[in-house]
């Protein structure tokens, strides 16, 4: 196991959550999809701690915030869906799209 | 290929299979399952990068919390139409960015190798010291962040339809 | 006191100000407040002027220029200021700028008292004011420039202040995008100057002329650009067209901006950019033949026109050209001292016009005679403006008009005769139409329609008696009276060249002969009837029409704008009506909105949308740095 | 634990959060009908800790826990503008609260702690504390901006938001972690000497540059990561809409400036072209879009996006003097755009209304609102003797002096056209008349309070246009900070203003 595996089993995850929030349509999923880029995040900062800091900490701090920050904003972000989905009887993010141009 | 590498491979392997799940199958609830199974992975290779405290916190909390918070989202929402949702018009365009999106990463990440040093990871002693020493002022300000997240969920999702007055803009 | 100069432009800027915020809650007040800033201003000038008298040490005249500035902002080398420059010419100016302001707004509270949108005209005329005090006061160029504008939005709105009438609105219009044009011009010459000695500051640019820091060419290249910004704003040849259409405009409005103050800003710039023309022969020569084309034509279009402030707008091209061609001939003296003389009588004769057409009526002069007997008091202010404008003595205007015309017979080169026999011709034209102006109006008999007429109120009377006063006994200051004051040519003078007057009899007599001439004939034509003008205007048939269609200049322009920019408008792209309708001519907006109609489109609403243009953001600059490496 | 951080400097930080947590409690106590104390309490305790803040820290110069978080004149200078953003917002909303909103006690509350965010942007002197300050302004602006419970255009901005802004977010960090692995550390001070040492830029440096400037851009509303901007500002609350164009803005900016100023300056040559690029595609397109808008909060957002391409000058010139223009820009932008969108709330408060053909013949209704408006407007597209004149002139000298003359003619243009659309709507309240029907003809009434913020706003304006020179002293001293603990700066030419 060297570094750049870790790198680019993080780089797939990254892509993956990207082509997530850029192909779904329902905001819980767009939601997931931007977990998996966050959990690419972590995997890398852990990684370039471990390989790469003389103090090896550094990278498990960032990656100790980021976790606490995601489920923070899945917490708040699911809060404003399910008032979407109250309001308009959908959590399609292409149904609330009433202001545009 | 010695037996780390083997099982970097293996949880490498799971956490992308369930990532490509996560974003492609139709059934909400499945890309919740999916997502879960992708994150238990990721705590996988948590373990083989000497980060086993990480690796708990991950299980908890996106195992246990976040998951947990997106099931109960959906169990509140209640839409049949959430087991068959097809992807926006433009995920072809979509699969194509996120193509270039890796490759402009990986061009890089293979490109430009790191020197790097012996495997190892700190303990969880000096993660816990760093913590509220050095980092103290992030700290503080991600329980800010938390609180923040607590009382904007309150305030949005308890309002009920009936108890407000006219609408506001 | 003169530190407290800033105060002048500042008082009617607030009285602005306060207008527009409060105007409508207290409209009472409006008219008050930008009167008695303008009274305040006014008095203020006569203690910055006693201060300057006190202060200049006769007879050094370099030191005869006082500035004072603070910094308004510096970025790295680059630094603005706030400055006043006070010397002869700006004060000059300051006088009889808020002179003829102040007595404006008195006679215009009863002349525009029945208006609906009374407070914002007075609220637009301080705001006028405020411009133009600061505009002379400027002591660099960004800040003149910047006050110029503001001048020429003022004018604007003035002119269209009866908007829903067309024809004002497309005055306005013309008016503002005529000048806009020199204003071009005028910008790229501050830029020039600015580009070559990293300053705005007059005496610093003023500085490196001296010490040969600018090569010819762009010496020549910055006055011919200003001089551009000059023959916008007052007018000349071949920006003309605008200041007749002008008219449109309310009297008061015509009286104190079209014609005492905001035309003859463009005098005052090439005055005050003198230095320029000192060291280019070339922009001097510039400027003397813009002068004698404007002044041949204007003098001959005012021979014509029948609209009572028709005439007088020709008249005020003319005067400005002989501003202009003083100028020209290298006499600031000649120049400033008819800008003064003209300003007064100007001022009376426009005034005395207002008075003429809120009497009666009437604005067309064969619809007029005889009115002397209705109003004693206008015609009488209006025969001595009159007759100091056509250069009569010993009225103000004759003495002006000598020394533009002494000037010009002391030009150093062989063409001066061309240019002398110009003057001399526009002098007799001049004495021309201020005769028949003032006889068809006011002599011969009074026609029955017009026997309701009746004299304006003391409001209007006053200011306009004053400044009939002015103009008649203003030629006096052009003589030696004491020590302190040996002429106006030892208070304004270019550089350090104080001249005393020397009448050169010769031209003198000349120039009165020739006046007086050419009040005899319009006498015989139009109050005895000897002499029958339709048989005149018979004979020369084609060139009466080819002037009384203003040389058919309009018509050039308006077959250019037509022809060549409404069809590239329309190669360009659909040119949307109402949008040509409200903003002029106007291609590049076209385009512009066009695109943005087209870029609108990426701005779907949908959110994944917006993620993919982030996403394509970032390849792109991935892939530019990828290259780059 | 470390002996010698002093704690004591971060007072002004435990005021402030102190400060919510009071009106967070208060709010149990006050009676429904009584609740705007809260918005008095608020704005009168942020007031007390500005005027205990600067005497308390004004020749304080400390980094905290080697570097991370700063204590000096540029983060001092940063507080007090925030502090007085916060002020103002809350005392504008004051009567929209009344009106529109419930819960007003979490409304004021939260602000604060927006508040709070922005003064720890300012004062990072690390990523990651940068992110998490980033972060806690975020989510409160996500709440505040879904705030109108019942309203589906304000849900919609929210949802807008909060997706949008999670994956960008995502893309942050990613760069943060990237930068982290190429520089070894995540401390400004540090990354810029890591910078200098390695010479050459690697791919990780550059990729993860991009991904930061994809992130910041976000936040910055720079195109292209600027599409959330005009729907969010469109749906937000009026009050919120001001606060997001104006507070967020103001700390991205400030947090921005110390980045690519602190840590990022040695590698200036690979990042220069690229923020210049994004300037002048973010002021053409936000002005050409301006054009043809036809809700005022539409146009104004499209207008603050061709802002951000001016003040995006002051980052791609990195110079003292770019940094002091970019800083009274902000300033004077703030300002301004307050004046405008508060006058445009309290019209909206009296009618409901927010499509520019509503104002017509508002000159009539509420002159007062419209010499407002009209005077902001002016400011906003850089007319002389008000306050965008004034910044504009210094931006475009600072840009022009680092060679930078074809961006420099670029904002010009850009300026231009923005006045043609500001123009469109002082027209219709000038030139226009009001409709007869609908009660077009009844004059708008503004609240005092209101009316005084708005008067208040509109006099800096004209102030910072006429005698810009005390704002102007403070921020060369902020500049001399960031430039203290700055590093090396490779291709300066102008010294320090």
């Amino acid at each position: 196991m060297e570094l750049y595996h870790v790198e680019l089993l993080s780089a797939a995850l990254f892509a993956l959550g990207v082509y997530g929030v850029l192909a779904r349509r329902n905001a819980i999923m767009i939601l997931m999809a931007v977990e998996l880029m966050l959990n690419a995040v972590t995997i890398n900062a852990v990684a370039y701690a471990a390989f790469l800091d003389p103090g090896r900490l550094v990278g498990q701090v960032i990656t100790v915030f980021v976790i606490t920050v995601a489920a923070a904003e899945v917490g708040l972000a699911m809060a404003i869906i399910l008032r979407l989905y109250r309001v308009r009887a959908t959590a399609n993010v292409d149904e609330a799209d009433t202001m545009r141009g | 290929m010695d037996a780390q590498a083997v099982a970097f491979a293996i949880v490498a392997v799971v956490a992308l299979v369930s990532g490509v799940g996560v974003v492609t199958t139709r059934n909400v609830a499945h890309a919740a399952l999916f997502l879960l199974v992708s994150l238990a992975s990721v705590a996988g290779v948590f373990i083989l990068l000497v980060a086993e405290f990480l690796a708990l916190v991950q299980v908890l909390i996106y195992g246990g919390a976040v998951t947990i918070v997106l099931l109960f989202a959906l169990m509140l929402t209640r839409a049949e139409e959430f087991s068959n949702v097809r992807s926006n018009p433009q995920w072809a365009v979509a699969a194509v960015a996120a193509l270039g999106v890796f490759g402009a990463m990986g061009a890089v990440i293979l490109n430009d190798r790191l020197d790097t040093q012996e495997l190892r990871g700190p303990s969880l002693q000096e993660l816990g010291g760093e913590l509220f020493t050095n980092w103290v002022v992030p700290f503080e300000i991600a329980s800010l962040v938390l609180l923040m997240a607590l009382i904007g969920a309150i305030i949005l999702a308890r309002a009920s339809d009936s108890d407000e007055p006219g609408s506001g803009g | 006191m003169m530190e407290l100069a800033w105060l002048i432009p500042s008082l009617p800027a607030i009285a602005f100000a306060f207008m527009v915020t409060l105007g409508k809650r207290l409209p009472n007040w409006s008219a008050i407040a930008a009167t008695g800033s303008i009274a305040v201003s006014f008095a203020l000038f006569f203690f910055v002027f006693a201060d300057w008298l006190g202060a200049k040490s006769f007879p050094h005249p370099e030191n005869y220029t006082f500035v004072y500035s603070i910094d308004w902002l510096r970025a790295g080398d680059a630094i603005l200021t706030w400055g006043m420059w006070i010397d002869p010419i700006s004060l000059t100016m300051l006088g009889l700028v808020t002179a003829a302001a102040l007595g404006i707004q008195v006679y215009s509270w009863s002349y525009m008292a029945h208006e609906p949108r009374f407070t914002w005209f007075f609220a637009v005329h301080s705001l006028f004011a405020a411009s133009m005090l600061a505009l002379v006061m400027a002591d660099n160029l960004l800040l003149l420039y910047i006050a110029w504008e503001l001048v020429g939005i003022c004018s604007y709105l003035l002119i269209g202040f009866f908007y829903d009438r067309r024809s004002a609105a497309e005055a306005a219009k013309k008016a503002f995008i005529t000048t806009r044009v020199g204003d071009v011009g005028l910008l790229i010459g501050i830029l020039l100057l600015f580009v070559e000695t990293g300053t705005f500051e007059l005496s610093t640019i003023f500085a490196a002329l001296a010490a040969g820091d600018l090569s010819e060419g762009i010496v020549t290249g910055a006055a011919v650009l200003m001089l551009l910004g000059a023959i916008g704003k007052s007018a000349q040849f071949p920006f003309h067209v605008w200041l007749p259409d002008a008219m449109e405009g309310p009297t008061p409005v015509s009286a104190l901006v079209h014609s005492a103050t905001m035309v003859v800003a463009g005098v005052y710039l090439v005055a005050r950019i003198f230095p320029f023309f000192e060291a280019s022969d070339t922009a001097s020569l510039v400027l003397l033949s813009l002068g004698a084309v404007t002044a041949m034509g204007a003098a001959a279009m005012a021979l014509v026109m029948t609209d009572i402030k028709r005439v007088l707008a020709y008249s005020t091209l003319t005067d400005l050209a002989f501003m202009m061609l003083a100028l020209g001939a290298g006499s600031v003296t000649a120049g400033m001292f008819h800008l003064l003389l003209h300003g007064f009588a100007k001022a009376t004769l426009f005034l005395g016009a207002g008075s003429v057409s809120h009497g009666s009526d009437k604005t067309d002069i064969r619809d007029m005679g005889g009115l002397r007997r209705v109003m004693p008091w206008t015609a009488l202010a209006f025969g001595i403006g009159a007759l100091s404008l056509g250069g009569l003595p010993p009225f103000g205007g004759f003495f002006s008009k000598d020394e533009v015309t002494l000037a010009v017979f002391l030009i150093e080169e062989p063409y001066r005769w061309i240019f002398l026999t110009v003057a001399l011709t526009v002098g007799f034209m001049k004495a021309l139409y201020m005769g028949r102006l003032f006889f068809s109006v006011f002599l011969g008999r009074l026609k029955p329609e017009n026997e309701h007429a009746h004299e304006a109120g003391p409001a209007m009377l006053a200011p306009m008696l004053v400044f009939t006063t002015l103009g008649a006994v203003g030629g006096l200051l052009a003589f030696n009276w004491t020590d302190g004051y040996q002429g106006f040519g030892y208070f304004v003078f270019a550089g350090d060249h104080q001249e005393a007057f020397h009448p050169n009899w010769w031209i003198a007599a000349a120039s009165a002969a020739l006046a007086v001439a050419g009040f005899g004939i319009t006498w015989l034509a139009y109050v005895t009837g000897s002499l029958r003008t339709d048989s005149i205007i018979a004979k020369v048939r084609p060139v009466h029409t080819l002037v009384a269609n203003k040389f058919y200049v309009d018509e050039v322009y308006q077959w250019g704008i037509d022809q060549v920019m409404l069809r590239a408008g329309n190669a360009v792209a659909w040119v949307d009506r109402a949008f040509v309708n409200d903003i002029g001519v106007n291609g590049p907006g076209i385009v512009t909105e066009k695109s943005g109609t087209k870029l609108r489109l990426l701005q779907s609403g949908k959110i994944y949308n917006y993620a993919l243009g982030m996403v394509l953001g970032f390849l792109a600059v991935a892939v530019a740095w990828w290259w780059a490496l | 634990m470390t002996p010698d951080v002093r704690f004591e400097l971060l007072w002004p930080e435990f005021l402030v959060a102190g400060l919510a947590f009071l009106v967070f409690t208060l709010d149990f106590f006050v009676r429904p009908a009584r609740k705007e104390v809260l918005a008095w309490v608020s704005a009168a305790g942020l007031a007390v800790i500005i005027a205990f803040t600067v005497p308390f820290l004004l020749n304080e110069h400390d980094s905290l826990f080697d570097g991370l978080y700063r204590v000096d004149s540029y983060a001092l200078f940063f507080k007090v503008l925030s502090m007085g953003i916060g002020i103002a917002v809350i005392l504008g909303s004051l009567h929209f609260v009344d009106r529109r909103l419930t819960h007003p006690g979490e409304y004021y509350a939260i602000i604060i702690v927006s508040v709070l965010a922005m003064m720890m942007m300012a004062a990072s002197g690390e990523l990651l504390t940068a992110y998490l300050s980033l972060e806690l302004l975020s989510f409160c602006l996500y709440i505040l901006s879904g705030f109108a419970l019942q309203d589906r255009r304000s849900n919609e901005a929210s949802v807008k938001y909060v997706l949008l802004g999670a994956f960008s977010s995502g893309l942050l960090l990613y760069g943060i972690v990237l930068l982290y692995g190429a520089l070894g550390t995540t401390h400004f001070a540090g990354m810029a000497a890591a910078l200098e040492g390695t010479g050459g830029v690697d791919g990780r440096l550059l990729v993860g540059l991009a991904l930061v400037v994809a992130g910041l851009g976000f936040k910055l509303a720079a195109v292209p990561f600027h599409m959330w901007a005009p729907d969010v500002y469109q749906g937000a609350p009026m009050p919120i809409t001001a606060y997001i164009a104006v507070g967020s803005k103001a700390a991205a900016f400030a947090l921005a400036l110390r980045l690519f100023y602190e840590a990022l300056a040695p590698a200036y040559d690979e990042w220069q072209l690229l923020i210049a690029g994004m300037a002048a595609l973010t002021m053409i397109f936000g002005n050409v879009v301006a054009i043809v808008q036809t809700n005022v909060k539409r146009m104004l957002a499209y207008s603050s996006v061709g802002q951000v391409g001016f003040l995006l000058m002051g980052i791609a010139a990195l110079s003292p003097l770019a940094s002091n223009a970019l800083m009274v820009h902000l300033v004077g932008y703030s300002v301004t755009n307050f004046a405008v969108f508060f006058a445009i709330t309290a019209f909206y408060n009296a009618t409901g209304k927010d499509d520019i053909p509503d104002f017509a013949g508002l000159a009539g209704r509420a002159p007062f609102l419209a010499a407002a408006i009209t005077v902001g407007l002016f400011s906003l597209a850089g007319l002389p003797f008000l306050a965008g004149f004034v910044t504009k002139f210094y931006l475009f000298s600072a840009a022009a002096a680092e060679g930078l003359l074809w961006l420099a003619g670029v904002a010009m243009v850009a300026s231009l056209i923005s006045l043609y659309y500001y123009l469109q709507l002082i027209r219709q309240m000038y030139i226009e008349r009001a409709p007869e029907d609908e009660g077009g003809s009844v004059t708008v009434a503004t609240p005092g309070v209101l009316a005084a913020v708005i008067g208040a706003m509109a006099l800096g304006t004209v102030l910072l246009g006429v005698y810009p020179e005390p704002v102007l002293a403070t921020i060369r001293e902020a500049t001399a900070a960031l430039l203290d603990t700055g590093s090396a700066w490779p291709t300066l030419g102008s010294a320090g203003q």
